[in-house]
C-alpha cells in the first residue's frame, strides 16, 4: 500500500515533464533506426524492465555500480507513463520494477542507523545491481550465440542419401509424447460422453432401432450391429432385444455358413425360406445367451 | 574467379546436391564463369579425390557429378547402417508409445480401451525397436501381457527416469502464458 | 589396421551418417580397433581437411563428427538450394536460450527471476524448435519442470559440447567500461 501511494505520487510529480520524455523517445527511436515517417511516436521496445534500466543507465552515462537512483527512477517512470499515454499495454513486470525502484529510492532517503556496524549497512541498490549485471551477462551470451547460429546456418550438410531413411532419431520430444497422450485421452473422453449418452438407452429403444434398420434393409448384419455398440451394456441390450424379437416371431436369425456372420431378417418374407438355417440361434450365440442377466436388465426385458 | 577459387565452391555444390549436378547447373549458379573454367575445376577436383585415395570419391554419374563413398569400404558402411534401427515412428506407434509411457504397465486390451483402436502392429513396431518391453502377465481373465517402456526409451528421449516425463501441470504452465 | 587404413573407412562412416557420429559408434563398427587408433585417425583426417582448404570441413559437433560445407561459400550453396536461412529467433527467445544453456537444468520461475520477465512464449518457441528439452521435475513445492538444451541446440549453434559455450564472466564488464 505504501509503495502504491508512493508510486502514484512519483508519477504525478513527473507528469509535467512530458516534453522531455517524448524527446527521449524520439531520440531512442532514431537510435533504433526507425523510419521518421511514422505518424505516431514509437516507443523503443524493451524485452523487460531490466532491459529498460540498462538502456537508461547507458543513456545517462552513469555507472552501473553507483546508480543515481532518484534520476534513473524518474526516467523509468517517465517511460512507463509514456507507454500508457501511447496506449501500449504495460506489462506487469514493468510496474513491479517501478515499485522496486521507488522502494529503493525511499530506503536511500532513510537516515542510516549510526550504531549499525559498517558491513551490515548494505546498499539498498545491491540486489538490483546484481540482477542488472547478471542480465547483462546473459545478453552478451545471447549475442554470441546469435552470431554462432548465423555462421552455423551458413554451413550445409550433405544432401540426404537413400540410407537416411534409417535415421535412428525419433522425431518426437517428451512434450510431443505428452501432447499425443493428451489428444488420445481427449478423444477417449469424447467417446465416453457418447457412451454415457447411449447408456441411457432402454431395450425398447434397441428393439425400435432393430425394427427401423429392417425397414430400410431386408437384412441386417448382426456383427455390424454389435460392432456399433460402444459398451458392454449396449451389447447386452442388443442381444436381449434380438432374443425378444425372435421370441415374438418378429425376426429370424440366419447364418449361411459355420462361424459366418449372422443376419437379422424380418419374418414372413418369402426369401427367408430359401436360405434360412433355422429359427434357432447358432451354437455360439446360444452360449453367450446364457451369460447371467443382471437384475437391472430384467425389468426392461419384461416391460415388452 | 581462378580455378583455385572455383574448386571449393563447386565441391560444396556437388556435396549438397540431392541429385548428381551437371556443369550447366553449376554454371548457372556461378554466373559469368566460363564453361571451360568450370570443367577444368571439376577435373582437377576429381584428380585430387583420386590422388588422396580417401573414403570418398567424386564421380561422374548420370550426366552429373556426385560425391559418394568408395565401394571398398561398403562392408563397414553397410554394417553401420544396419546397426541403425529403422524408420521414424508412425502416429499410431507414437500414440501407443505415449499411452504405454504414461499408463505402464498396461495390457493390449487396456490400450485399446484408451486409444479406441487396436494397437497390435504398433506394439510390434515398438517391441522391434526395443522402446517397450513385456512386463509379465496381468492376473486377470485371459492373463494378458503387460507392457512398459524400456531403457532404450529413456535413452532416446533423453530421460534419466520416468518421473521426468512432462505432466499436465507442466503443459498448463506453458499454455497459461 | 594401420591409421592409413582406418582413415578412409572412418571418413566413409562420417559421410554416410546423417547425424554427427562419435568415436564410440565408430569403434562399434571397427571391432577390435583401439580407441586411441580411432582418435588418432580422426584427428589426422581433420587436419587433412583443414590443410586442403577445400569446400568441405570435418568438424566435431554435438559430441560427434560431421562433414559440412564451409561458411565462406554459403551464398552459392543457398542460391543453388534456393534455401532461405531459417527464421531468426527473437531476442527474447535467444536470451531465454542463453539463460537455459548456462543455468541448466532450470525452471520457468528461475528464468523469470534472472530475466525479470516471463518467458513462457519463448520457452514454447524453443521447445517447438527442439532447441531445449524437458529435464524432469524439480523437487520443490509445485514440482516445476526443469529445462535444458538439446543435441539440436549443439548442432544449430555449432558446439561440440556445452563446455564450448563462451565464458559468461567475459561479459561482466561490458557495462562499466
Amino acid at each position: 500500500m505504501f509503495i502504491t501511494l508512493f508510486s502514484c505520487a512519483a508519477m504525478a510529480e513527473t507528469s509535467t515533464q512530458q516534453d522531455s520524455i517524448l524527446a527521449t523517445i524520439a531520440e531512442a527511436r532514431l537510435e533504433l533506426g526507425e523510419t521518421a515517417e511514422h505518424y505516431k511516436v514509437k516507443l523503443p521496445t524493451f524485452e523487460g524492465p531490466l532491459d529498460l534500466l540498462l538502456y537508461l543507465i547507458r543513456k545517462e552515462e552513469v555507472s552501473i555500480y553507483d546508480i543515481p537512483i532518484a534520476r534513473i527512477t524518474e526516467q523509468y517512470l517517465n517511460y512507463v507513463r509514456a507507454m500508457r499515454e501511447l496506449d501500449i499495454a504495460v506489462a506487469g513486470e514493468f510496474l513491479v520494477m517501478a515499485a522496486t525502484l521507488i522502494h529503493i529510492k525511499s530506503q536511500m532517503l532513510l537516515p542510516r542507523d549510526p550504531d549499525a556496524p559498517e558491513e551490515e549497512a548494505e546498499d539498498p541498490r545491491a540486489e538490483l545491481v546484481y540482477q542488472l549485471l547478471e542480465h547483462q551477462k546473459f545478453k552478451g551470451a545471447a549475442n554470441v550465440l546469435h552470431q554462432r547460429a548465423m555462421i552455423e546456418a551458413a554451413t550445409f550438410t550433405r544432401a540426404s542419401l537413400e540410407t537416411d531413411k534409417n535415421n535412428p532419431e525419433i522425431a518426437a520430444t517428451t512434450f510431443q509424447l505428452f501432447e499425443v497422450f493428451r489428444e488420445v485421452l481427449n478423444r477417449r473422453r469424447a467417446i465416453t460422453e457418447i457412451e454415457i449418452a447411449r447408456d441411457e438407452m432402454t431395450m425398447a429403444e434397441k428393439i425400435a432401432e432393430i425394427k427401423l434398420a429392417l425397414e430400410e434393409r431386408s437384412e441386417v448384419s448382426a456383427r455390424e450391429m454389435f460392432e456399433r455398440a460402444r459398451s458392454r451394456r449396449e451389447m447386452v441390450l442388443l442381444f436381449l432385444a434380438l432374443l425378444e424379437l425372435v421370441k415374438e416371431l418378429v425376426i429370424r436369425l440366419k447364418q449361411s455358413e459355420m462361424f459366418g456372420d449372422i443376419f437379422i431378417a424380418k419374418r414372413g418374407e418369402p426369401s427367408d425360406q430359401v436360405s434360412e438355417v433355422g429359427g434357432q440361434l447358432p451354437e455360439g450365440t446360444d452360449q453367450s445367451g446364457n451369460e447371467p442377466l443382471t437384475a437391472d436388465h430384467r425389468p426392461a426385458a419384461t416391460e415388452l | 574467379m581462378t580455378i583455385e577459387e572455383l574448386k571449393p565452391i563447386i565441391e560444396s555444390l556437388i556435396f549438397v546436391s540431392e541429385e548428381p549436378i551437371n556443369e550447366k547447373q553449376i554454371a548457372a549458379i556461378l554466373e559469368g564463369e566460363s564453361a571451360e573454367a568450370i570443367e577444368a575445376a571439376i577435373s582437377e577436383l576429381m584428380a585430387e579425390y583420386n590422388e588422396r585415395g580417401g573414403g570418398l570419391e567424386l564421380r561422374k554419374i548420370a550426366g552429373g557429378y556426385q560425391i559418394r563413398t568408395r565401394p571398398e569400404h561398403s562392408e563397414y558402411v553397410r554394417r553401420y547402417l544396419k546397426s541403425q534401427p529403422s524408420a521414424r515412428l508412425s502416429i499410431a506407434a507414437l500414440e501407443t508409445l505415449a499411452v504405454i509411457a504414461y499408463k505402464q504397465p498396461i495390457t493390449i486390451p487396456e490400450i485399446l480401451e484408451i486409444r479406441g483402436v487396436t494397437s497390435t502392429s504398433a506394439i510390434k513396431t515398438l517391441l522391434d525397436r526395443r522402446l517397450i518391453v513385456a512386463r509379465g502377465h496381468k492376473q486377470v481373465v485371459g492373463r494378458p501381457m503387460m507392457y512398459g517402456t524400456s531403457k532404450e526409451f529413456l535413452i532416446q528421449f533423453g530421460l534419466s527416469d520416468l518421473s521426468e516425463l512432462p505432466n499436465l501441470e507442466d503443459f498448463e504452465d506453458l499454455m497459461s502464458s
